[in-house]
């Protein structure tokens, strides 16, 4: 249907693709990624000294309701509890105004497409979730 | 103008139709800009998220209503359950956390950005379930104050 | 599987939003491949725009409900009115033209369409309205004989 | 909403070009902007002596039902009264389905662009509605 994920290795993070509506029904799925992600599963790339390396990218994402914001934010923790680094890439106004409006946007670094993602600088910010790992 | 009626399944499955069938309604207002049409697509969302998982806690499978009202001024969205209800005063109270705070927070999102979304939110729950109405207004109509 | 029920005022503005519930109630089945998703729509849409053209000729508002049933093996569309009714034996006795008559049926094509598209079609009609069922099966249900 | 209409000139043909959905709800302005080219209202560039020459551009529908199809059967019959030709341009499989379902695909000149339609040579078969201008 309109949902689809692809995990694949990119400049040493694990970038996890989400295609399509971000919702309740979506959300087990892109968990379930994230999670093995995380904890060095199958499509994971990570060397376990400096921890997991992850991009998020919502870019092909039109649509995200709470829902799909609980898995960044569960993503986001699981993470930084392993010593690691998320980013997330975000195109679509509507997913950026709900990042906004929850303050997501001030916890996480949001990058316009997987490059920008790769190529951000290490500590954009204050509550940057950069120097974590 | 119009009535829309849908009735679904509890089940996520249709969510995506809950969606579409208000953001279809609403086009049918030529006055509704795409980001008020966006607002309530989320709104809707989250109405109905929460309907399906209290029919899920509840293992029934029963159905659940969306009614749309439509005239030229405003769109109003009806989302009606069967499930066992909730205190809508102390669930959902904004957590309106500081940057810091917000990682704690991974549920409790769906009501607060509900009522940030719609112009109007009323919820009114009983044991024997929830409605939840929502409205939007069109850019220029005159809002009660 | 499930039941997803719409109901909308006769009138074409709406038509749109009958064929996208159908296609997105049909799209929650996977096995629904798009060509028959696609067919259905058509059929779909001739049903209720037949339904609509009821009413506008009573000039009553009076509403259509659309009732889809999906399970693995089929999808079943119902469309009801509260229009007059017709007979569904002598009207659209499929005008199996010759090209060259083809010009000559500038109306007619919906039922014909309709019965060529969909797998069953039933027509119940009387004074106080009309039922039309249409019923698409999936590549690999087993079709009644 | 999802339903737009353009009307220009183009090689000596007036190219009607219709985008979106064709249904009962879209059928009257269509119908009505047919009318105008054929009877030379604004719109219509064609010589009197030749009749209209006409392109329904229906490249971007991706929807019609028999609603859309009476609105073509009432142009080809309009423009052959009026001494002239109608080609019509057809993208989209569902829409190709329904002309060849109902047999208008023998009756006319269906071609897959613009470009084709004002190309494409006179006569193309014995049921073709182009000797009649
Ligand atoms: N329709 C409903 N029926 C029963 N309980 C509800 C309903 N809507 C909301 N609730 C309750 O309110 C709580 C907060 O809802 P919400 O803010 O959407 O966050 P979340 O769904 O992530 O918990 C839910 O966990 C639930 O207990
Ligand atoms: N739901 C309905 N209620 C009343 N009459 C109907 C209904 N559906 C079809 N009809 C009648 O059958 C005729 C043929 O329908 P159809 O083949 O769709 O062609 P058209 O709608 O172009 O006339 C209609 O003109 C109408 O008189």
């Amino acid at each position: 249907m309109l949902f689809d994920l692809q995990v694949h290795p990119r400049a040493g993070w694990t970038v996890v693709s989400v295609i399509g509506e971000l919702d309740l029904a979506a959300a087990p799925r892109v968990r379930q990624a994230m999670l093995q992600v995380v904890t060095g599963g199958p499509g994971s790339r990570d060397t376990p000294e400096r921890g997991p390396r992850v991009i998020l990218d919502l870019g092909a994402v039109d649509f995200i309701d709470s829902s799909g914001l609980g898995i960044v934010l569960g993503a986001v923790k699981r993470v930084r509890a392993a010593g690691g680094t998320l980013r997330v890439v975000i195109k679509e106004p509507q997913v950026r105004q709900v990042f906004a409006l929850t303050k997501l946007d001030q916890i996480l670094l949001l990058a316009a497409s997987v490059d920008d993602a790769v190529t951000a600088p290490t500590a954009p910010g204050p509550v940057g979730d950069e120097p974590r790992g | 103008m119009g009535e829309v009626q849908l009735e679904i399944p509890a089940r996520v499955e249709y969510l995506v139709l809950a969606r579409q069938v208000v953001a279809a309604a609403a086009a049918v207002e030529p006055r509704f800009r795409d980001e008020r049409i966006d607002d309530l697509r989320i709104a809707v969302s989250e109405a109905t998220t929460n309907a399906i998982e209290a029919h899920a806690d509840l293992s029934r499978d029963e159905r659940i209503l969306i009614r749309c009202n439509l005239d030229d001024e405003r769109i109003e969205v009806e989302v009606l359950d069967h499930a066992g209800g909730f205190d809508p005063g102390t669930a959902g109270a904004a957590p309106d956390a500081e940057a810091a705070d917000r990682l704690e927070h991974e549920r409790g999102l769906g009501l607060p950005l509900m009522k940030t979304l719609a112009d109007e939110t009323d919820i009114s729950s009983t044991e024997g379930g929830t409605a939840v109405r929502l409205v939007v207004y069109t850019p220029h109509a005159q809002r009660p104050a």
